[in-house]
């Protein structure tokens, strides 16, 4: 198979934003679900270009959070401000469009489909060609799919799963479909990556393969990320900033060093300081 | 134009409450029938997530069986008891044969394997008591026969058929006793935890092939039953199967894992397309029976896509 | 080893993407086209009438099943009567416009039905599963009602049934009506099949085809991806009702030649979803495979029985077949639950090990 | 060398209840021509039974199949098929024999040469009907403001005598209620017969079929409706039919145009050499029944065109273009009748290349609660109403199918 | 074979002993390529192994869920306390006391936290008192789950579904437990806890453990003996403290090299080969 693809290219942002400039801010965000709130008067944000961590023990409000965030749950009260603008009932799809992707803590992939066209499915917004052109497969939507799955080879040969091009996904092992899940996300070429957990079920290994990956997305596309992980060791190493929630509330926000030091934050997740 | 369709309906059925009342009291009749039916394909579904395609067929078949078994010289009671035998071998062959072989596959795939058992029993059945449709031995069982009429107002009647209350009675017994059992047992607990993942189930220790047969001779019983009642109203033939689609919307009215929701369905079902076929069925032409139940059951969804006491469609990453 | 992928590089992504991109595939197709011409010449009008022209229609009403349920995960029991409005819509459009070739209008007439898709369809996007196989229930039975009772839709024939008028086109040959010579149909009936499986095979592997999917697969996922699931779920009733529509105009005009409603019931919309099922959910060539099966089938046993046993009873070779069918059925399914396709590329699979039992 | 008789027949589906009984029939008289005569003229038939279940679409299947191996005629007992099987046979040049069922128009012989609907068409029925009600109430002009309700099966077969039905109403003043019972419904019918109870109806008439007819009998019961105000065409004449009902149905009553009973030599000599040799199917108790018979009388019409077919083509090999001829020029006299024992089983009766049903004679049975018994005399259908309007349908059915062939065949019997 | 050769010479009891699996998935695809294993009673043994090595396919193997995925074990044996058990049902092994938990929490949707867990409890006949007890012994172990007792386990987190599914199986009061990713998606307190609960249900109550895990680090700890899977082959084996001390261990599953713990900040960015395979 092909080799042409040697570099990566670096996406280029044109949101107006500096690195380090607030991207996506959340001010007192609560929701409940009838009588189980999972989210309660949280407020944070994210930063261009950082790699953000939240941690917490489980049924803290994590997943909720990533769900608020890209419009899949609708917070009860709270506003949502992404790039300087004020969200109101944002559909999932509206997200996806404005630029947010993100991986799932049970893997969502598309059971159906080959490894190659769930990352190639990431790349549904970016494509355009009619329905006509479609039917005929010449000209523009041939040119169109094949420009598109030279991107999406790119991003196979980043996460060295060349192998598994054509394999359907619901055969592959819980590790590789994470990985998959993260290139297909990649594919969406999103300005805030969200990934819930990518780390679950691996080992060692594997781990500092996926911590390569996530870096090298944050840095050299520019990629930020907001990530879920249990593992403290990679939390702590590989994030810029970390924000702790415990019963739907946020009780710290900080540095790794500060966060690992912070009493609530040991008490209530890390049992002992790391 | 609108006075058709809002007004007069009500000035008729205001005009003769007799009628009214008879019309009510046959679709009251009708939804039992189908919740009956129904009854038979949320046992499978609750117990395994298979829509049961060949419910209706088994109506037929068990029907044929006990029919046909009393042609052949049998006393009616011993038919009975042999019907309910055969029906119990047809559960255990049908857990065997299609579902044991066919464990976690998608719903879809066990679907299609009920429609493989639904050509079988019919090519089956026919072979063995031919085409013919044939009188159910009401008598012969027992159940009552004729009818009583009542006067209302003056002039006005209400005529009951016994068949039909024994109907009612009887089924209004099966619900709650189904019911019972599934909700209140270790076994229903099991069978819902079989509807939802096969694999989990078996992992835990459920025995699918145990549960299945019990289930499947349940919905063979109800299916004898249905039979029966049926079979008094016209006759125990394989036009009958077709009938067994009117139990779609009164499931999806019901919810597919709700057994008082089957009967609830039937009911809204039965009575609603008995109004709207008599008082509004003339506005177009009459015959929209044939559709009402599905258009009443479409409404009811677009406002809970689950049916009235289905289980929530869970939605979450 | 009979069968292999290995030594056929694929230089570009063109090659890559080719719908069969192995060479033995190639061969094996171009076998199937080169038969499927000759057919005629060799075949009986009873088979090409009779198997070959509806196994071919049926094929193509299966595909359209196939997009909407087994690539867009929206099951339908309404097939038949979507057919039924195509083959409505061709029967006023050849009434209406009785010069056109007959050919176009059967191909204009799939646009009703897809119409009447979209609007049936509407419900799925919060109906779902099992539930939305009543609205397209309802979809089924009161389009049956109304091919009863609209009178002006079979011109106010007092038999209710609809006749098909003669046509020519091409010249001067007959294509529909009952003086069409069985070879004309089937070749008429063939081009028109393939040349939409073509074109469903080139929307399927593309972009709307892969939307679909997602939808089928994960719908939530899907939507956070950028899938509307508006245009997703209702393009993919539009095309699928469309397929069928077209199905069910070339049902009548090229295979029954007259119907009544009864033509449409529910009992044609199981047929194709057996098919579709049987013959494998999202896969093309499966949904030939089905039809070839769940059609060719009964045929061949209702013709094949008595052969081997000599005086048996008309009705008992129905029966024994109708078991067979059925006992096949879930004996395919035990086999492969993905279908035939899937079982035909489990085959080929085997042939690539071959001499070896797996690899 | 033999001679194909395919007998499209359904024992299956929903049908079945009508269908079995018929199929018994037909293929009984066939086969005890084969045995007790060894065929007709010497050549043996060969009697193929293809199984349509009712369908249509199977019906369709069975044609291309039969039409391949050289059929005589087609036999499609259903009027779907046969409205499907017209233009097709047309064409191919095999003859329909639609006994008093199909299309009515087909009556008209120089538009549809190759199609047969003896010895009545649906029409004719509805006439009957009318006039035996209008008999009881002692003239037409007192069916002014009677209500008349019509039960029919919702497809081509009911919808059949609509137009007839709709033109008498009009021209003799009473009101006509319909009642369509669809297919898939039959079963089902408490709804038409609710309604029923709410118009009551002077009369009924049912044109039902298959499991609409002991239904529709029961129902009937139910809401106490007058029986011997219930009619039925031909085909809801089944014995099964009406002893859905039992004691309650008695009253209730059809057309028929063929004896009741097994007191004729035909029968009889079907008992000894087909029922008694076990080469029926027939079960024993229902041999002989009205349908049953219906199936004898239908078989004795191919029969007996073969036999004119082979006077007229000087050869006992005959092929379905003879067989036309045979059946255009049907003529069988008392003599006749009495000569294949069906004396008293039915009335002389004769096509002509005009006419190819005949609007012969018919008369009503009654149901006594246990059988079917004979009740008044065999009457004619009011052929004066029916003949120009059948002529009117043809062109309307050749309007609307042009190009429709022109009849090219010779007419002999001229 | 080095597997089954160790493990012969140990005078102890074997409670589950797998000879020599050959396993093959829709009959082409194969995938264990002959592993052979064994668990002593009362012991707590650790398969570990990169992903797709076949962890999960062995544990499926042994609890008879494979033929539901239309896999099959071709070749070779499978005992659980000296029986044959390839040709049992699942459920007839749970009776017998060996239970699954099964890779990704599989837990029932629709059915409350509780109800779950009492499905566990489904092959019991211990009385109503008993399932009672051993229901509050799981809360106890998991306090969140008490919590959410009563929502319906679809809509719970990922965590509180694999203390679910945890507890789930606790509740059949097994005499062994086949444990595929027991921390998965867990917090790290709770891991640890986990492995306690284990350790204590070893020594008290005297159950045996597979487990298949990723954290070999904690695995390690509390295992007694260890297996390391790579392509469907056993590469290794050996007590738990051996293979810590393993030098290609201790860099590939336990992240310290020669200097000490590495910073997933600083991974390398090649490829690199395992010293086994060479
Ligand atoms: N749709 C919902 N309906 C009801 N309860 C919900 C829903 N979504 C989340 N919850 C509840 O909200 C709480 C927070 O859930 P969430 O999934 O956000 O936790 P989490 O922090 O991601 O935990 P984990 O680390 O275990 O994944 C949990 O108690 C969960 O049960
Ligand atoms: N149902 C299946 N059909 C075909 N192949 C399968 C199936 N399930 C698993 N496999 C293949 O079997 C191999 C082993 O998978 P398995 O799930 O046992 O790995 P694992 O060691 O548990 O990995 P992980 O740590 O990721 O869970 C993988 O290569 C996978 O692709
Ligand atoms: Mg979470
Ligand atoms: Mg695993």
């Amino acid at each position: 198979m092909s080799n042409r693809i040697k570099h990566v290219e670096l996406h280029v942002d044109d949101d107006g934003l500096a690195p380090g400039d607030v991207m996506l801010k959340l001010d007192n965000v609560s929701l409940a679900f009838g009588g189980v709130k999972a989210i309660t008067d949280i407020s944070f944000d994210i930063r261009k270009g950082e790699i953000r961590a939240i941690i917490g023990p489980n049924g803290a409000g994590k997943t909720s959070m990533l769900n608020v965030i890209n419009g899949f749950y609708h917070p009860q009260k709270g506003v949502i401000t992404f790039r300087g603008q004020a969200r109101s009932r944002m559909q999932p799809y509206e997200a996806a469009a404005s630029g947010i992707a993100r991986t799932f803590q049970n893997v969502a992939l598309f059971k159906g489909m080959s490894t190659l066209d769930n990352i190639m499915s990431g790349r549904t917004l970016k494509m355009h060609r009619n329905f006509f052109w479609q039917v005929l497969h010449v000209g523009p939507a041939r040119n169109e799919e094949i420009e598109h799955r030279l991107k999406v080879e790119e991003i196979i040969d980043f996460l060295e799963i060349q192998h598994i091009r054509k394999t359907p996904v619901g055969k592959l092992p819980y590790g590789l479909q994470k990985r998959v899940e993260l290139g297909r996300a990649l594919a969406m070429e999103p300005d805030l990556l969200l990934l819930d957990e990518p780390m679950a079920g691996m080992n060692l290994e594997e781990k500092e393969d996926m911590s390569r990956f996530i870096l090298d997305v944050n840095s050299q596309m520019g990629t930020t990320i907001a990530l879920i992980e249990h593992d403290m060791g990679v939390v702590m190493d590989i994030s810029d900033r970390v924000v702790v929630l415990d019963y739907g509330r946020k009780i710290g926000d900080g540095t790794p060093d500060e966060v690992k030091t912070n009493q609530d934050v040991i008490d209530a997740y890390l049992g002992v300081s790391h | 134009m609108l006075y058709s369709v809002f007004i007069d309906p009500f000035v008729q059925m205001a005009e003769m409450p007799d009628f009214l009342l008879q019309v009510l009291w046959e679709g009251f009749v009708a939804g039992v029938l189908y919740a009956l039916i129904a009854l038979g394909f949320v046992l499978i579904y609750k117990a395994s997530g298979v829509f049961n395609f060949a419910q209706g067929i088994m109506v037929v078949f068990a029907g044929l069986t006990l029919v046909g078994l009393h042609e052949k010289g049998v006393p009616a009671y011993l038919a009975l008891v042999l019907t309910i035998g055969v029906m119990g071998l047809l559960a255990l062959a049908v857990e065997r044969f299609v579902m044991r072989p066919l464990v976690n596959q998608p719903d879809i795939i066990l679907l299609m394997s009920t429609i493989g058992l639904t050509y079988f029993l019919v090519g089956f059945g026919e072979f063995v008591f031919g085409g013919e449709p044939k009188q159910m031995i009401t008598q012969e069982l027992g159940l009552p026969t004729g009818s009583s009429a009542f006067e209302i107002g003056d002039g006005g009647l209400l005529i009951l058929q016994h068949i039909d209350i024994a109907a009612a009675v009887i089924a209004l017994i099966m619900v709650g006793v189904l019911a019972v059992f599934f909700n209140k047992t270790r076994i229903g607990r099991a069978l819902r935890a079989v509807a939802d993942d096969h694999q989990a189930a078996l992992s835990v220790g459920i025995s699918l092939n145990q549960i299945w047969a019990i289930v499947w001779f349940a919905a063979g019983i109800v299916a004898l039953t249905t039979g029966i009642m049926w079979g008094a109203r016209s006759d125990v033939s394989f036009a009958l199967e077709i009938i067994a689609f009117k139990a779609l919307p009164v499931l999806i009215l019901g919810g597919f894992t709700s057994i008082p929701g089957a009967i609830v369905g039937g009911l809204i079902i039965g009575v609603g397309e008995k109004l709207g076929e008599i008082y509004w069925g003339p506005l177009v032409g009459g015959g929209i029976e044939s559709w009402l139940a599905y258009m009443i059951a479409l409404i009811f969804l677009l406002f809970r896509p689950q049916g009235l006491f289905g289980e929530r469609i869970i939605e979450r990453v | 080893m009979l069968y292999r992928e290995s030594g056929q590089y694929k230089t570009s992504y063109i090659a890559d993407q080719a719908i069969f991109p192995i060479r033995e595939d190639r061969i094996g197709m171009g076998l199937i086209g080169l038969a499927a011409v000759c057919i005629p010449f060799f075949a009986s009008d009873f088979f090409l009438n009779a198997i070959m022209t509806p196994f071919l229609i049926l094929a193509l009403a299966a595909i359209g099943l196939n997009i909407l349920t087994g690539y867009a995960g929206q099951l339908s029991l309404g097939t038949g009567a979507f057919m039924g409005v195509g083959a409505y819509s061709c029967y006023k459009l050849t009434s209406i416009f009785p010069d056109v070739n007959i050919i176009v209008l059967v191909l204009a007439s799939g646009l009703f039905s897809a119409a009447i898709g979209v609007v049936f369809g509407l419900p799925s996007l919060r109906i779902k599963g099992l539930y939305l196989a009543v609205t397209t229930l309802a979809a089924q039975f009161f389009l049956e009602w109304c091919f009863i009772r609209i009178p002006w839709l079979y011109n106010y024939n007092s038999s209710g049934a609809i006749e098909v008028p003669e046509r020519r086109g091409f010249g001067d040959v007959i294509l529909t009506g009952p003086s069409a010579s069985a070879m004309t149909q089937y070749f008429v009936v063939l081009g028109i099949v393939v040349a939409i499986t073509l074109a469903v095979k080139n929307i399927v592997r593309g972009r709307i085809g892969r939307q679909w999917m997602m939808i089928r697969d994960m719908d939530i996922a899907a939507e956070l991806m950028g899938v509307r699931p508006l245009t997703a779920k209702l393009s993919a009733f539009a095309v699928s009702s469309y397929l069928c529509g077209v199905a069910g105009a070339m049902f009548i005009f090229f295979y029954l030649g007259a119907a009544e409603p009864s033509a449409f019931s529910i009992t044609l919309s199981f047929q194709v979803l057996f098919m579709v099922i049987l013959g494998g959910l999202g896969s093309l060539v499966g949904s030939f495979f089905g039809a070839a099966f769940i059609w060719g089938l009964p045929i061949v046993l209702r013709a094949g029985l008595p052969a081997l046993g000599i005086g048996i009873a008309a009705e008992t070779v129905f029966h024994i077949a109708t078991m067979i069918v059925g006992a096949l059925i879930i004996f395919f399914l035990i086999v492969e639950p993905h279908g035939l396709a899937r079982l035909w590329s489990l085959g080929k699979e085997k042939l690539r090990v071959w001499p070896f039992p797996y690899g | 060398d033999e001679l194909f008789v395919p007998l499209f027949s359904y024992r299956t589906g929903p049908y079945a209840g009508s269908g079995i009984p018929i199929a018994n029939g037909m293929h009984d008289y066939l086969t005890m021509l084969n045995e007790r005569d060894g065929g007709i003229n010497g050549v043996k038939l060969r009697i193929e039974e293809c199984e349509t279940g009712y369908d249509t679409q199977k019906g369709v299947e069975c044609y291309e199949q039969v039409k391949g191996a050289g059929a005589l005629l087609i036999n499609p007992y259903s009027t779907g098929i046969t409205l499907q099987v017209i233009p097709k046979a047309s064409v191919d040049k095999i003859p329909v024999l639609s006994m008093a069922y199909g299309l009515s128009a087909a009556a008209i012989g120089n538009t549809f040469p190759w199609v047969f609907n003896p010895p009545d068409t649906y029409w004719d029925g509805a006439s009957a009907i009318i006039t035996d009600i209008a008999r009881r109430e002692g003239g037409a002009e007192n069916l002014k403001g009677k209500k008349i309700g019509y039960i029919f099966l919702d497809a081509g077969y009911g919808r059949e005598a609509i137009p007839l039905l709709e033109q008498l109403s009009e021209t003799m003043g009473f009101e006509l209620l319909q009642y369509p019972v669809p297919g898939k419904e039959m079963q089902n019918q408490s709804s038409q017969w609710l309604n029923i109870r709410r118009d009551r109806p002077d009369y009924m008439v049912m044109w039902g079929w298959g499991a609409m007819n002991p239904t529709a009998v029961k129902e009937a019961t139910k809401i106490r409706y007058p029986m011997d105000k219930f009619y039925g065409v031909w085909w809801s004449g089944g014995n099964d039919d009406a002893a859905a009902g039992g004691e309650d149905a008695k009253g209730f009553r059809t057309l028929n145009f063929h004896g009741v009973g097994s007191d004729y030599p035909v029968i009889a000599d079907i008992k000894k050499y087909v029922v008694d040799a076990g080469k029926s199917q027939v079960d024993p108790a229902k041999f002989a029944d009205n349908l049953y018979n219906r199936g004898v009388y239908n078989s004795m019409l191919i029969a007996e065109g073969i036999r004119k077919a082979q006077e007229i083509a000087g050869k006992p090999m005959i092929t379905a273009s003879d067989m036309r001829n045979g059946l255009e020029n049907l003529d069988v006299s008392e003599a006749r009748l009495k000569e294949i024992g069906m004396e008293g089983f039915a009335l002389p009766m004769k096509l002509t290349c005009e006419d190819h049903s005949g609007h012969h004679k018919v008369y009503i049975v009654e149901w006594d609660g246990k059988d079917w018994q004979k009740s008044g005399d065999w009457f004619s259908p009011d052929v004066g109403t029916v003949k120009p309007l059948l002529q009117k349908a043809a062109e309307d059915y050749v309007a609307s199918n042009s190009p429709w062939p022109e009849r090219t065949e010779p007419c002999l019997n001229k | 074979m080095t597997a089954s050769a160790s493990t012969e010479a140990s005078p102890q009891r074997n409670i589950l002993a797998v000879n020599n699996i050959e396993v093959i998935y829709d009959h082409v695809i194969l995938v264990l390529k002959g592993v052979s294993l064994t668990v002593p009673e009362g012991g707590i043994v650790a398969l570990l192994g990169a992903n797709g090595a076949g962890k999960t396919t062995t544990l499926k193997a042994i609890s008879n869920l494979l033929r539901s995925e239309r896999g099959e074990v071709t070749k070779g044996s499978i005992e659980f306390e000296g029986a044959r058990i390839e040709a049992q049902t699942a459920n007839e092994l749970v009776r017998r006391g060996c239970i699954q938990v099964m890779e990704g929490r599989h837990c029932f949707g629709h059915l409350t936290i509780e109800e779950n867990l009492l499905t566990g409890a489904f092959t019991r006949r211990d009385g109503h008192a008993a399932i009672k007890h051993d229901m509050e012994m799981v809360y106890d172990y998991f306090p969140r789950l008490r919590e959410r007792r009563s929502s319906q386990a679809g809509y719970t987190s990922g965590g509180e579904q694999q203390m679910t599914a945890i507890g789930r199986a606790l509740m059949s009061r097994p005499k062994m437990i086949l444990l595929d990713e027991p921390s998965m998606g867990l917090a790290p307190q709770l891991q640890e806890e986990i492995f306690e609960i284990v350790k204590k249900l070893n020594r008290q109550e005297g159950v045996s453990f597979l487990l298949a895990e990723q954290n070999t680090n904690i695995a390690l700890r509390y295992a007694t003996y260890g297996y390391i899977l790579e392509s469907g082959r056993i590469v290794m084996d050996g007590v738990a403290k051996d293979l810590r001390e393993n030098e290609d261990v201790k860099e590939f599953y336990l992240g310290v090299g020669g200097e000490g713990r590495r910073s997933f900040k600083n991974v390398k960015h090649y490829k690199r080969r395992k010293r086994w395979l060479a």
